[in-house]
């Protein structure tokens, strides 16, 4: 299978969108002339053109307003925000337009739009641009959550969100850009709400979604050398969430660690705590753990900023420490 | 050809009499049934502003969108969305519009292309925008009439949508209902310009300003806006000097302000008026408001029957419809 | 002691800090010739005029940041945002600039604002005006979150957070402005983190905050005609939490049932069961329950709305389920 | 008395000259610093804009706010702020001016007023509202400089301010550093009004456009404004036309523009004209600026060695100063 960036495999599911149907079309800041913050978008300018690639003014709230209405007008809005960090300035739009049109006109419009935005930590950006709040819009009913932690949930993700009736919250993770991973020519799509059993393994569940990913395969490896087998969850989706998937491994483990670059206080994590004590009670053999990002906005130096997340050594320790 | 013109421009007339007169008579009743319990929620009403929805609303075309905020019952019912419907709303039954989830600041009516009802002040600017994508799309000079409060020109989204509206050049009709007041807050309290049209200059987009109570003159600036808008020049920007005779919603004690401006609003009544320059022009007859007064109320006792007697909808349903297919 | 509601224990204590110190002052929406939307600012533009009493327009970002600014320079502004529906318009200066100026600064500026809106449901106004996310500020370090359940904490809570010198979000209930309860005449505060045993109990725990408080004390009473006795908590104060207060009750009890407004999946209550689930793992005899609103945007209609709300009848049965 | 006044006036220009070589060499060091990887994060370098911040912050009094977005490192220097603490506040250190914690976007030195260092763009335009509240309150005539680019207009945020401001009479002047792109967007690819200062007049507050690459006219339309800002008469809006020659942060492939067009301003360049101005007439002798630069090497060497040898903020300091007493 051909190895391909998390960048290039977003890239090329956009152009199979926008070439296969014209009722797609791109809007957000920076995704015409200059490439795209994070590259994804460089070139569909000179390809498309002005009227399907619209730079858009630095005016969030209108982005995704104006990607709401082309959606209930019958368009395939796909809406860049840059970093979930700008997010914040459209939330209303988000939480309180995109996500309820369905419902408050009973059903009678829909809104088959994909907002993306990049996520997370680790690049000194400081505390203002390094939030990983994949949590607040899980939390959204009307909305669905993509969180890819590879080039293959990339595509295989964004391929069913652009063929989604909803609107559909897509989140990369900074870091993950340049990962190489298997992508498959042959098409394929991942549906929502299953969630990727990573590595098997048979006394610790280790469940991560987006950048923590990754960690958690590290802190995995970490484990194996110390005998401990650790099955490792991709969510992939957070909304919808594979219940059964995670319940299904915590039944064969008994024991739980939670991984994410969140907030700890408030977060997600806390979520999938409750449901699998909710639901994997009496299978349960320690308490959930979670490990996550420090309680604290994103401090800028390096070190600092390393220490308030999430990293391969504290999920180790999390597990040794219900051992 | 003059003569098929005047018989056009009277039934026309006649039409925005009876349209004003349907929806004044629909909101009092409204208000009674609020009153009664018989709904709730909030119930912001439309009365002494009706010239401007029939001004405005009626002279759009099939294919043109229409969206607006949540002092939007007058809107829907100049679109011609049936007043049986649009009150089972308001009184959150099946047969509502939006099978009574919306209520009464969120009426949708897609078949009339009335994209609702919305409760987040400039928040649907930035939607018209995005319909607006979509007429351009189509090709077919379709275009989005927007309508707002004077509350809404100090928001952000105003600022983003008439922006973008205007480098896209987006057709939107941006209507702006200036009653004078957002709530309890006089306008020039709280606007830099206390002539609202300014502002489309920051936007290089043309605007005009038009006398809210005169359904003739409404008519007039809307058809002239809206040739603009659908030859495909950008967005324009339109404010209609209007009042709302009643408090901002059924909660309001009306502090901020005193009687005499209500008064003299009154005295300048959009029904009045028209039925005023009908009868001397002849338009209308002896006795003929009195009969289009029993027409329509007769019709709104209806639609308030209809709605009375549309059932609730099932407990069962609250899940449902969360997610499109 | 005398009865009063929580509307005017709010207002006196308002009063109070205005009368005391002029760097109070007030911002918001119809606070001043309105007399306030929920009435809690009435007669305070004639008392304290205009430039303590600002009427802004509506313009939910400026009136936060502007606070923040005041607050950065030297000032104590209260602002008033009518309802959290619209703090999401200033979302982004909640969550990325007031909680983060003390910690981004390295201590040398602190923003010492309250920042008051009314939440939560059960009104029939719609689905974009009905939110209950008090949650979502818990979850933001930096930020302290208050939920006062009666006039008593409305106080209390009030008093301290005009003392505090970080952000405050100061979160109302709708439903309980017309509350009555009693009130000394003496001075009294009410300070973070404490929470308020509502009512004693030995067999389970009801958490509530905010608006659920009283779904919790109903429940209880519809529970000891069962003969069973539950021990009700008021949180009071979401950020700082009262950690020990709850488990310590949970340890006393063996079982919880956590009561809010908000949608369940992603909510608060997955914080609050994962933290008693990881403090008090072997004291536990059944999962932790959660009684929450129903994952779907609020429905206009009475009976739709009342089912998607937690009702004292849910939460019997979720301790019933459990016993 | 006119030969004073000539000579502060010579001082003056001497001073801004030398500032603007800090600011440029600054920023050359950093660029330096970070391509050596001794530094992260983003890195938006001012060169070509120094002209701006000398004018504008230079013209402010020790009791007046100065507020900027992430581009701010020129601004912090002509405000005063130690190179030094800056340079170690790019490294990450404890000596930095937010002790590391902040970043190259999050410079704040309270005691000299700087208030930041923001980098949601036109989020800070509220925070100056802020400030000028307190600035009223305190009655001192103190004043809000705020500092940002041509890419805020547009945002929701910026409206909401500039009406604030206008209608509360708020002691806040405005600065717009139009360098004619946000990242890679042009200035009228994305704004309704190519001529940004048009936007004031939405806000009835006056305006100005000046060329901002010439210092002297800088200060001198900053001058007038700050009069009119500090006599009460609300806010004040000014744009510089500028042009920044570094791409928008250390990642830019700059694909947007062309090599001509940074050529054409670099021909401009305010420190080669005042330079110029100021060997013209006889105030800047053979050799001086030479010497001036190697003062600033010096100075600038310094800083970056000042920063090298600062510590790292101890890891212990992680949950330390989240929340004020
Ligand atoms: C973003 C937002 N802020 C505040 C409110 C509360 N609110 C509802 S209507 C209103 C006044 C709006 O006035 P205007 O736009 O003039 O419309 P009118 O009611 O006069 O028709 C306010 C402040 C809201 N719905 N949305
Ligand atoms: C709200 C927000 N949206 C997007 C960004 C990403 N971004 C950072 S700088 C920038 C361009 C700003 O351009 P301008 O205001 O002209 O300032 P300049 O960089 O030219 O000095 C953008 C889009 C951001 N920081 N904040
Ligand atoms: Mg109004
Ligand atoms: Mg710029």
């Amino acid at each position: 299978m051909p190895e391909v960036t998390y960048r290039d495999a977003l890239r090329s599911t956009l152009h199979e969108a926008l070439s296969g149907d014209d009722r797609y079309f791109m809007m957000g800041e920076d995704i015409g002339a200059y490439g795209g913050s994070y590259s994804v978008t460089k070139g569909f300018l000179e390809e498309f053109g002005h009227e399907r690639i619209r730079d858009a003014p630095i005016a969030e709230s209108v982005i995704v307003g104006a990607g709401v209405g082309a959606a209930m007008g019958g368009l395939r809005p796909i809406v860049e925000l840059m970093t979930i960090n700008f997010s914040f300035l459209a939330f209303d739009q988000i939480i309180n337009t995109a996500s309820k049109v369905f419902y408050m006109s009973n059903g009678q419009i829909n809104v088959p739009i994909v907002i993306r935005m990049a996520s997370g930590g680790g690049s000194q950006l400081g505390a203002q641009h390094s939030h990983s709040l994949e949590g607040w819009y899980a939390h959204v009913p009307g909305l669905k959550v993509c969180v890819p932690g590879d080039p293959y949930d990339a595509k295989g993700l964004l391929r069913t969100a652009l063929k989604d009736n909803n609107p559909v919250i897509f989140i990369e993770h900074t870091a993950l850009y340049a990962k190489k991973g298997d992508v498959p020519d042959e098409y394929y799509d991942v549906p929502f709400g299953k969630l990727d059993i990573e590595r098997e393994g048979t006394d610790v569940t280790l469940i991560g979604y987006g950048g923590s990913v990754s960690q958690v395969l590290q802190a995995a490896d970490l484990l194996s050398e110390q005998g401990v087998s650790a099955e490792c969850l991709d969510l992939r989706t957070l909304r919808p969430l594979d219940v059964d998937g995670i319940v299904g491994s915590v039944k064969k483990t008994n024991r739980v660690v939670i991984v994410e670059d969140d907030w700890r206080f408030g977060g997600f994590g806390g979520e999938l705590s409750s449901i699998i004590q909710e639901q994997a009670f009496d299978y349960l053999d320690a308490p959930v753990q979670r490990v996550c990002g420090a309680d604290v906005p994103m401090p800028y130096n390096k070190n600092l900023e390393a220490a308030a997340l999430p990293q391969p050594e504290d999920i180790v320790d999390a597990v040794m420490a219900i051992r | 050809m003059a003569k098929v013109a005047e018989k056009a421009r009277k039934t026309d007339l006649l039409q925005s009499l009876r349209m004003m007169m349907l929806i004044r008579r629909f909101e009092e009743r409204a208000a009674e049934a609020y009153a009664r319990r018989r709904l709730g929620g909030f119930l912001h009403l439309y009365i002494g502003q009706e010239a401007v929805a029939v001004g405005a609303v009626g002279a759009t075309r099939e294919d043109d969108y229409v969206i607006s905020h949540y002092r939007e019952h007058g809107h829907a019912l100049a679109r011609g969305l049936e007043p049986g419907r649009v009150m089972a709303e308001l009184y959150g039954r099946v047969d509502g519009s939006s099978g009574g989830r919306g209520g009464s600041m969120h009426i949708f009516d897609v078949s009339k292309r009335f994209m609702g009802g919305w409760a987040i002040v400039a928040g649907h600017l930035t939607t018209a925008c995005g319909l607006g994508l979509a007429q351009l799309k189509a090709g077919k000079q379709g275009v989005v009439l927007c309508i707002f409060g004077d509350g809404a020109v100090n928001e952000g989204e105003f600022h983003e949508a008439l922006n973008l509206a205007s480098v896209w050049k987006l057709p939107v009709l941006f209507l702006c209902e200036n009653n004078l007041y957002g709530m309890g807050t006089a306008v020039e309290r709280v606007s830099a310009v206390e002539e609202v049209y300014i502002r489309a200059k920051a936007y290089d987009i043309p605007t005009d300003r038009v006398d809210g109570m005169d359904v003739i003159a409404v008519r007039e600036s809307v058809n002239n806006a809206l040739a603009h808008v659908r030859a495909g020049e950008g967005p324009y920007f339109l404010e209609a000097l209007t009042f709302r005779y009643r408090g901002h919603s059924m909660a309001d004690a009306e502090l901020y302000r005193d009687k005499d401006e209500i008064g003299r609003w009154r005295s300048r009544d959009c029904i009045e008026q028209l039925r005023k320059h009908l009868e001397e022009s002849g338009d209308l007859g002896d006795g003929e408001f009195d009969r289009l007064q029993e027409e329509v109320d007769a019709e709104v006792e209806a639609a308030a029957e209809f709605a009375e007697s549309s059932p609730e909808p099932p407990i069962e349903s609250l899940h449902a419809r969360v997610y499109a297919e």
